[in-house]
């Protein structure tokens, strides 16, 4: 089930989405990490981060809204007290690092790329819910590309960027963080949703708008994989509601050489293994020894 | 962490009250036995609709050799605890559990002053059948508050586990007229901080209130809080609450892994 | 329930998407269609258009996915076969138009201008089905401008822009719009998605793509609604997975001065009724006399 | 149209073979007598999961002065289905129809013949019945195909109805060995075009191979299609098949609404 995403390397292309696994050790009761193939820990920014005020999350049909805020411990409480347990497991480490400026993204990569332990980073262009900067980045080419430019000056790593959905034309931002030096581009993160509460009439969340995840979304997702890698020459990672083995095989069929799995975490904590064991069984069904063997077989 | 997923079986799920509802669910015997406060994650219908799973409190816990009983004890306010009402003996339902932090059930002191506040009754049931148990000589008192008679739920319960029951109603249809606490407020001199142990849930107004009577005085309490859940593991951050941090300075905290019971004076109220 | 967006009057909030309700008549038997707030009928194009190649439809996660391809008897047998029928209604009869030219808008809005009992036309600058044209018109503030243009200059009709929500900024094609003249502004059109069959490793849809409709969108499109609230003066309708008078409220009380009922209809033809009584019942429980107290008391 | 929304109750939900089961739905009185080859668009759960109502063919249909009885006849293929066969004893349903146009039972020549494959019996069924006692002289004669023996569904009502049955499985399992529009093209000879009716369902596949055989002759065909469907009363235009028009050019149909009955000479195949 081995994938390689260019110099990237994984046991299985079954990965976890970052924000939705948090370091890891929180479901490593519930899933054995050596079992996955990646990793992607929760965004990580120079400074701890408070987050946005509660209430964060609302429900929706077939999905949910989240405005966390990327509320984390900041990079170097990261590899103090975190990647130290990472470490011991045979799995790929990915962090998914996050700034508001261009300077905060360097520092940030710095200092990952000179921990051990860690083996890629993804760049999260496209976070919707922080107010200054986040979606930005994300939404111009042109900005896109600086940061990965100023993420690639400071790493040996291969630099996954992740796209945001929010936008018109997606191929056109993988082109442009293609060639700015991208290694491999993840998509997608969250669409930018919101809902109202009728007994109060205020938001469900606090901060307003939120990200929209969750099977709901899978549509969109598969469709802009597909929209990307007509356009791109780099290693895909699709993402976006996947939570059944069918569902990571979509992406895979389209040409994603991994999957990331977030929401569906939260509502069966074994989803990764669960995907990873259907995959294996379709492929055993179809009688397709080599994963790679079904990864962008698309026909249409 | 040693909670994980399990296949349930409904063995009974009765109405005990207009809207509520007893719940008791068989797992296998490897589900670990739980402290009072903690609670789990229920998935009601294996489709995507609802989406996420709900959490509830432990009501009770039993097991023998073949399998563990889960009881919850819960109030239809929605969707989800509205498919749960519905649900019939034999179906299965998925239970990830136990999840969070219980109350404190160590440094007890002589006293133990319960404060419940409706459904809030259910997590300290099964803390007052606790400390019956590790605590027979500390004398209990339990104050309940229910909205109205037809809104009084899981007190025969408690009647069975403790003399000292003061119960009062918002509309006075039963016991006394008032919030409950008010009527614990009435009482509060009858206590010394330094033995009194003071445990509360229920909702967030009436905790909140709490806090506006304790924090005046050297009392704390420990409360069990809610907030919505996705993961119930703490991997989302979405149940964050304010909490005053040890150095004073405010942090988000997250329900499911670091509560849910908190001490009443870190909780920063909006 | 009566409510009015600048010159048209709706005898309450609630009308029926284009493409969801045929021509009003295949649910004639379901819904007594005076008791709409108005009926608004399927894309009209200046010939008769054949639509895509079937498959045509797929079920996603709380919602569905379809490219018919604008498949209608073109505008002159609307006028011939179909009006007669609405015209017997006391309800307002809504033409939803489309052209893959500017041309085509014009001479479509045209003939819809002359005919008796058309209240006003919805200019679809958003079908994301059709491969030539469609999306490219509601993408690009420019064009969006110049096709409001094109049809104001046509009619004397209440205009409609029905906004397309595959775009980075929803906002600035809404403001570029109402600057070029619309009366009103309607969205979100469906976000375009696929979904791949791992039987025949195809897509689901002949099409390949086709629009996500349904509760799955229902968050998107309630944030573009108060997006667009904030930033353009011209009354705004809100459309996209509406399936109970909750739904439906959440876009009223963010400001949207109507809603339209798509998706819905097809699980539950009796959608729009339904819809209107769960408002009636709403006001009643509120002691809101007026439904217009309740628009646009949103709190944040 | 006099088609609409009925809650309907489930009085029974029976499996008749390995993965075909069979429904019987109690409605109001008000339910439109349905014409053989018409459908129900049912709805499965209240919740948007799965979100679409499923097209079923009505089998067989009865009323009494307090309901009618709606019987369906299926096969779990998939979520849908698969949740239609977990139902169990009064649950309700959300049930619109009659829908669709039925076969034309009017003209009818004095040889009928019928080819069902797999579970296209079901519409056939019905339509057995109706001409049985519509058409008591005409003789008929009934083709029945499935994969092998034990996909075998609906024969033992076809048998009641029809003396003249022939049986083949494509694994000779049962009956003849042999797909049925083989089977039926060996008996062609008996037939002359303008005193037979033939009426067909069953998979694409199958029919297509059957207008091979027939546009080579005279004979003509009413045939019930498949497609996906959302609205089933005919305003998506989401079940659309390609069909030969008046003028001879390509035009797209709504199974739901000019269908699901066509003549297999006006069907356009990829
Ligand atoms: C740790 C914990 C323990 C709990 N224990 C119990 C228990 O023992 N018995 C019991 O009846 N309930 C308990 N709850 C509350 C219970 O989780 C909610 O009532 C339930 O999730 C509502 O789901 P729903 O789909 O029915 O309501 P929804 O349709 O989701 O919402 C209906 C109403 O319930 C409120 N609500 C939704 N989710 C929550 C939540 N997580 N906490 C509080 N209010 C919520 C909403 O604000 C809304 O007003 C507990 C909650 C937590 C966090
Ligand atoms: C007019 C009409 C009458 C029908 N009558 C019957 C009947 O009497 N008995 C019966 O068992 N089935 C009947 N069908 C087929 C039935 O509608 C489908 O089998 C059902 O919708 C599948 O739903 P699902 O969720 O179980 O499958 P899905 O999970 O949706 O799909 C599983 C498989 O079924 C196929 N499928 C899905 N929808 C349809 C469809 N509408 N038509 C054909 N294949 C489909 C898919 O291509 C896929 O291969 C009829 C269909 C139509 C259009
Ligand atoms: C609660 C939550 C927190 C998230 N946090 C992050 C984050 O910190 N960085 C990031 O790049 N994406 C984050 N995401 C986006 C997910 O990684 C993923 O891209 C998105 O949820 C779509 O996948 P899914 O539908 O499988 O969840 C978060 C998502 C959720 C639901
Ligand atoms: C089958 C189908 C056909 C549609 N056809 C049109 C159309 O012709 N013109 C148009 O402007 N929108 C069309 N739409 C979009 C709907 O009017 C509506 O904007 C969208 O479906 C979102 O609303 P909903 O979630 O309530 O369906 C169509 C939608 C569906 C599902
Ligand atoms: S619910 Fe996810 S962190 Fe608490
Ligand atoms: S299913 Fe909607 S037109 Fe046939």
């Amino acid at each position: 089930m081995a994938v390689k995403l260019g110099r990237l390397k994984l046991n299985n292309p079954v990965m976890t989405a970052s924000g939705t696994f948090g370091y890891g050790e929180e479901y490593a009761g519930y899933v054995d990490l050596n079992r996955l193939g990646a990793v992607v820990v929760k965004g990580l920014s120079l400074k701890p981060r408070l987050g946005n005020p509660p209430p964060r999350i609302m429900e929706t049909t077939g999905g949910m809204l989240n405005s966390i805020g990327l509320q984390n411990i900041g990079v170097e409480a990261f590899i103090e007290e975190k990647l130290p347990f990472l470490r011991k497991y045979d799995t790929a480490v990915i962090a998914n690092i996050y700034g508001e400026t261009y300077d905060e993204f360097k520092k940030v990569a710095k200092k990952l790329s000179l921990a051990k332990g860690v083996h890629a980073l993804e760049v999260n262009i496209s976070c919707p819910n922080v107010k200054k900067g986040g979606a930005s980045f994300g939404t111009d080419p042109k900005i896109a590309a600086r940061v990965t430019r100023t993420v690639k000056d400071e790493t040996g790593l291969p630099v996954i960027v992740k796209l945001t959905p929010n936008v018109t034309d997606i191929a056109q931002i993988a082109e442009s963080v293609e060639k700015a030096g991208a290694d491999i581009i993840s998509l997608i993160n969250t669409l930018t949703g919101m809902s109202v509460d009728l007994n109060t009439r205020c938001p469900h969340l606090k901060n307003i708008t939120g990200g929209l995840s969750g099977p709901a979304i899978k549509p969109v997702a598969l469709r802009m994989v597909w929209q990307v890698i007509q356009r791109v020459s780099v290693p895909v990672i699709g993402i976006g509601g996947i939570m059944t083995a069918e569902d990571a095989l979509e992406f895979l069929v389209l040409g994603a050489k991994a999957v990331e799995i977030g929401t569906a975490n939260f509502v069966n904590p074994h989803a990764t293994l669960d995907v990873i064991e259907g995959i294996k069984n379709y492929l055993a069904d179809h009688k397709i020894k080599d994963i790679n063997d079904i990864i962008g077989t698309f026909r249409n | 962490m040693a909670a994980n997923i399990y296949i349930g079986e409904i063995s009974e799920n009765e109405a005990v009250q207009d809207n509520c509802f007893l719940m008791k669910i068989k797992v296998a015997p490897s589900f670990q036995n739980p402290l009072p406060g903690q609670f789990v994650m229920i998935r009601i219908a294996g489709l995507n609709d609802p989406f996420l799973s709900r959490p509830i409190s432990i009501y009770s816990f039993s097991r023998n050799e073949n399998y563990c009983v889960i009881e919850l004890l819960y109030q239809v306010v929605g969707k989800g605890t509205r498919i749960m009402a519905g649900l019939i003996e034999d179906s299965q339902v998925e239970i990830n559990g136990p999840l969070g932090n219980g109350f404190d059930t160590l440094s007890v002191k002589e006293n133990i002053v319960m404060i419940a506040g409706g459904i809030g009754i259910a997590p300290l049931s099964m803390l007052t059948e606790n400390l019956r148990r590790t605590h027979p000589l500390s004398n209990m008192m339990i104050y309940n508050g229910f909205q109205n008679a037809s809104a009084v739920v899981g007190l025969d319960n408690m009647r069975r586990l403790c003399r000292n029951i003061s119960v009062c109603t918002d509309d006075g249809t039963m016991g006394e007229k008032g919030f409950v606490t008010q009527i614990f407020q009435k009482d509060i001199k009858q206590y010394v901080p330094e033995n009194t142990s003071i445990y509360a849930c229920g909702p967030g107004a009436m905790l909140k209130s709490l806090a506006k009577i304790l924090n005046k005085s050297k009392f704390s309490a420990q409360v069990s809080l809610e907030e919505r859940m996705a993961c119930g593991v703490g991997a989302c951050m979405g149940c964050a609450v304010a909490i005053r941090d040890k150095d004073c300075t405010l942090a988000f905290k997250r329900v499911c892994a670091d509560g849910p019971v908190f001490n009443l004076r870190d909780i920063i109220w909006e």
